[in-house]
């Protein structure tokens, strides 16, 4: 039985981390551990949540997003009520024009969010890696009675940890949060995961609210400036959770999944992760091929050595091809002989017969969508 | 061009014996296939791809792995507002309850369901066949040559034309005979149980097949040969390319062998006519450092740290350490235990061969596991 | 708030032959009620309400006009890739065929289809009553009385309670007897055959009920009263509200004309718990300038000439010019000719009341038309 | 069995002619006849003549579309290939502008229109009513061999008619068709219904040269210019057809329904017009209600009286209420007493006991959506 939550899942923040990835896709769509996209796993997460009803604030780039969720059978969110509902900006007919932030989009849609049938809601972004069950939060948020629960991540040891700076920060003082940048100056610390649960009436509210008083362009910057006139909690998710904010973490989520522990949590723990169904046939491992330590999706032919790396579906890698350390997206194709390292190959790409291609670990190589080199 | 009404009618209600205990719990159709399909998807998946949106499956026997596999259809985008794919079991009515006799008497029985989507032509097909065919080129076939019934023909080597339901036909493949497992065949078209049927002429045929006692109801051995015996025309449409029934343990394996083939003729990766299954949500493979995997297939959900040589894993299958298959089959969520070793070995789904067990041999076919139970 | 897993099974094999030409060619569940529903949508359409996605309907007689009305759920959004809506008819196994026995034994025989969602508990529905009920209140009165089985009860007049199963219960609404049709009813706590059972316990009665010999495999004269017997704790559900068994052509006009009844208790046009039913995309209705309607149900596609008076027009049927219909009951696409007169009437589907016919009167209820296919 | 034809229905066109009715919604979604949206005649000619794969270009007011469509279940078009898709305009991250006229909507969408699988195409818009048959048209333009063909109507006696002014008309000249505006001094012409049927790499060159030229802003444009460079025929539609270009043919086409031999062309000639599915209960006509020559949607209770009028799902009519001449949108209430005539009622609207609202024939009078009238 269904629960008394909805899900709003925002795309509409910045996502000017990952530039490389993201020319013709939102970060929702960048493709993630052999045949996923980042989406997936929030969607997935929310549905193995029990959450049947899902709005999505998109801010441009829809093509690829309408392309990957279509009807939204993959998740079974094609209902008549309820179901994914794709929340797009408004066009007015004279001007043609949408504003900075998230906060416009969020207004074109106002009458969605007030025609919301559940009590609750669950406010996250899609660049967040993990299996993670909403429930144990939501039921706390309905037992204390908060108007908003900030859900977090508890970090110990984290001054040393680069990756984590700029990152949000969860402070109480004199009994109210408050949420801003990490400078890297304290150690033990609250990282906010950029997920809220709140009342839906608080949420009509903070929107409302924001939107009269037209000081803020972004939704998430409307909820933290007005943490102070409601009753906050927070909730200490135990799950393993990895931000994609940049292409490092991006690359090193990626090969994470290549420890099978981790791979088990990832996969499984509170659920599947669904995502499009591509109908690829099994892969083939012609005699001769060397793959150790990879992780390899449907579809592929594999003749040459493949060395901790992911691959994506219907990827062929050439006889005497090496590719290591390596992520390659979809319907590329390695030839005889190349020599791969380090690098991030786009949807479509066709790398040359012994051509040499090497990054290094801390910047991998990207070779964009579509990019022959011969 | 133009519009042409057409059901599609799949005959899936067989025991399939002959497979045992890869059809002790589930009906033959829904045994697993090829790494990531069932048997039935390859006929299913020839109807989407041939634009027919109306399909029955007539079955009676161990439906809920079939049932549960199909669902409402969206696999092969057959859930549809009207058509769409539906499974079709016995019902009773004032009469009493009857069992499907025979093939023609399945079809029979269901001809209400037929009448509802009022088609020109029904194709009437097999659940238990690997192959891909395009029926539209059938069905243009059919039309152009102005005919009644039209049976799709394969050739066989004239030395096992014997083994097979053979059609005699003259120089302009009219057939004039069917023979029956012939002792001298006179030809080596061998009916692939594929047929077009104007459904007018074959609602007539049924309905008059029925009243008739000394009828087995079966569509080979009774239908076809009245159509003959009233001098109909009945064409026979000859089929190139990969065809193969996989109602015995023997051609099941050997059809398996074939896919590790790269140049086989059923060409799984071409993209313009693609196989449909239902999606198991599972992640990509895993092949471990001291994995090794060749010549083999493997598919979503598999983890490797044993060696896997000449063989297919299906969806989410397991070898652990030290563990050797050879030119074997392991179905879905099957594990083979660490040191295990298997040769031409069968491992039924969600079975677990033991640590250290050694199974199978050049021989024979060896079965790991008592029955599968068809449901994941 | 906590998650539960619940499937339900409706029950809908029976033939309902006390409907009479209704039910002729069409199971009872498949019957038109209400202008557009038919009388299962009811219950279907409680299950989508109440949250409850997982939903099996046993049926085996004539079920084609069910499964052509339930296609694959769209209706009633359970269309789902795992769960949602399906028809369970009966099915051969390695030790034959069988047809359902009983109420209790169409569970038994899908053990392995409930199995398959692990639920926590079992909801048992029945498919021809005409309600509306939120299941979830049910379950959460299951769970907070601790209750292994829950028994769904109304309160009906004492002097009618003879003619119900009979629920003895003690202060608090537990049950201590189940009363079949007491000559000398002790209570008058009619069941409405909806139970909420733990799934494991069910389970393992419906097993020992399969073996024990002498049983009917019915719910309601042996389960029920095996586990009151073996002391579980059985909890009366009093439901407040409309409900109907429409099982005899009485009650199944007179649930026709309680609808009639602007205020009456099941409240159709109450958007928050909609009845949902396949859509069959006809255009508004017409009334001519000419036709005459009065205290009367229309819908979609109907075309008026004449005079309605106290009637309900399903889809698609039509009154022409000159006929009068009273107190009656029109089914889908019947057509009522030219100056006909009608009569607390029932009109089968498509069945078309000749000009100038003047059928029924005021004593007792008359069929137009010997038998409804069900089919549109 | 499925048709080599993907259809195109292009609702980026210019719309300013119903203004009364497309504050919140495009032309596409006027309601119309009772319980559709116009949108529907469209979708459903072309799924009852065997099309499988729609293409719709949106340009703006999306919610109102995505509200009415969903995942597309209620015409079939829910697919995994083919189907529905609907294109909409590229947003560009930087500039957030879009400009006038739909041809920047096609360059956003040119991929979606290189990979339809399709080798013709048919180019329609939303707002001419009529149950069509495209498969005639279609097969005489194959057998041609044409480039382009034309859908035309063919009127007599068009001099008189002020509504067909303004509206695009086809003349062949020196043996190429040319395509323009109709000022009333011909008598006998052929109308264009602006439907298109072209091969597909005809219509692909057509946006290719469009764009790369940037003469023009709207599609149709760039193809009527460019006739001459291709091998052009027409096709005569014998089904009537009323275009929906004004709010005077709004009303007239909607009380033309009451006319039950055109009801019957329209809703059933080639097949059903399927909408969204609403779930409306029987409608509930009291003792005392008299209803005359009127179409009537479920969900309706009527306690007044109606003549010659169509009445929306879910309106109520109070006692001693009077409707006349009028069109009542869905989820209306018309209180006791309250007398009407000549009105366009839009959705949500109230009026009061006893009002009274007179509109002319030859301007029927608009309350517009959501009002209350006291």
């Amino acid at each position: 039985m269904s629960i008394n939550l909805q899900g709003i899942i925002n795309l509409g923040e910045r996502e000017d981390y990952i530039r490389e990835l993201t020319m013709n896709r939102p970060l929702a769509t960048i493709p993630f551990a052999g045949r996923y996209r980042l989406i997936d796993f929030t969607l997935s997460n929310m549905v193995n949540s029990g959450i049947d009803s899902i709005s999505l604030i998109v801010k441009n780039k829809f093509h690829s997003l309408n392309d990957h969720i279509g009807p939204g059978k993959d998740w079974d969110l094609d209902r008549k009520t309820g179901g994914l509902r794709i929340l797009y900006p408004d066009m007015q007919p004279d001007l043609n024009l949408i504003s900075v932030g998230d906060i416009p989009v969020v207004r074109s849609n106002l009458s969605h969010f007030s025609s919301i049938k559940k009590d609750y809601i669950l406010l996250t972004r899609s660049n967040y890696i993990g299996n993670i069950n909403y429930r144990p939060a939501f039921e706390e948020h309905v037992k204390k009675g908060s108007d908003i629960t900030i859900l977090t991540r508890h970090i110990r040891n984290g001054r040393a940890r680069v990756e984590l700076l700029g990152m949000d920060i969860v402070q109480k003082r004199n009994n109210s949060y408050t949420i801003g940048r990490n400078l890297g100056n304290q150690n033990d610390f609250d990282l906010s995961i950029e997920m809220f649960i709140m009342k839906k009436s608080v949420f009509l509210r903070i929107i409302h609210d924001a939107i009269e008083e037209g000081a803020e362009a972004f939704l998430k910057k409307a909820i933290i400036s007005r943490l102070g006139e409601y009753k906050v909690s927070t909730y200490t998710i135990e799950d393993d959770i990895l931000p994609i904010h940049s292409i490092q973490q991006y690359y090193n989520a990626s090969l994470a999944i290549l420890d099978p522990a981790y791979a088990e949590y990832l996969f499984y723990k509170h659920g599947k992760i669904y995502t499009k169904a591509k109908d690829a046939p099994s892969t083939l491992y012609a005699a001769g091929s060397e793959v150790n330590h990879s992780l390899i999706a449907n579809g592929c032919v594999i003749e040459g050595t493949v060395e901790n790396s992911i691959i994506f579906r219907d990827v062929h890698i050439g006889r005497g091809a090496v590719v290591r350390n390596s992520i390659v997206f979809q319907d590329t194709d390695i030839s005889t002989g190349a020599n791969l390292n380090y690098c991030i190959v786009d949807k479509f790409v066709h790398v040359g017969k012994g051509k040499v291609l090497m990054g290094d670990g801390g910047l991998p190589y990207v070779i964009k969508k579509g990019v022959s080199i011969r | 061009m133009i519009h042409s009404k057409v059901v599609a009618m799949i005959l899936a209600g067989g025991q399939g014996s002959r497979l045992k205990n890869l059809t002790r719990k589930t009906a033959k159709p829904a045994v697993h296939f090829g790494g990531k399909y069932r048997i039935i998807d390859f006929t299913l998946s020839n109807c989407a791809n041939s634009g027919i949106h109306s399909v029955g499956i007539l079955t009676q026997y161990q439906p809920l792995a079939l049932n549960t596999h199909i669902g409402t259809g969206v696999p092969w985008d057959l859930d549809r507002r009207s058509g769409g794919v539906e499974v079709l079991p016995p019902y009773m009515s004032t009469e009493g309850g009857r069992w499907y006799a025979g093939t023609a008497n399945a079809i029979y029985e269901n001809i209400d369901f037929i009448d509802l989507h009022d088609p020109e032509y029904v194709l009437i097909l097999s659940g238990d066949h690997i192959y891909k065919m395009d029926y539209r080129e059938m069905i243009s076939f059919h039309r152009s040559t102005n005919a009644d019934v039209t049976v799709s023909v394969i050739e066989v080597p004239w030395e096992e034309a014997s083994r097979f339901g053979i059609l005699n036909t003259k120089d302009d493949d009219v057939i004039y005979e069917f023979d029956e497992k012939p002792a001298e065949p006179k030809n080596n078209l061998a009916s692939m149980g594929i047929y077009v049927f104007n459904w007018k002429l074959l609602r007539r045929y049924l309905r008059e097949d029925h009243k008739n006692k000394d009828s087995t109801h079966d569509f080979g051995a009774d239908i076809i040969p009245e159509i003959l015996r009233k001098g109909h025309r009945m064409m026979a449409y000859r089929f190139r390319g990969y065809w193969k029934d996989v109602g015995t343990v023997e051609s099941y394996w050997e059809a398996h062998m074939d896919l590790l083939d790269p140049n086989n003729e059923l060409r799984l990766y071409d993209d313009d006519w693609k196989i449909y299954t239902k999606n198991l949500d599972a992640p990509p493979h895993y092949i471990s450092a001291e994995g090794h995997v060749e010549n083999s297939l493997l598919n979503e959900g598999c983890v490797v740290y044993g060696t896997v040589r000449n063989s297919i894993l299906s969806t989410s299958s397991v070898i652990e350490k030290g563990a050797v298959v050879e030119d074997s089959i392991i179905l879905p969520y099957a594990v083979v235990g660490k040191n295990a070793v298997l040769k031409k070995t069968i491992v039924l789904s969600h079975h677990k061969v033991a640590e250290g067990e050694a199974l199978g041999s050049d021989d024979t076919i060896t079965f790991a596991g008592t029955h599968d139970m068809g449901i994941l």
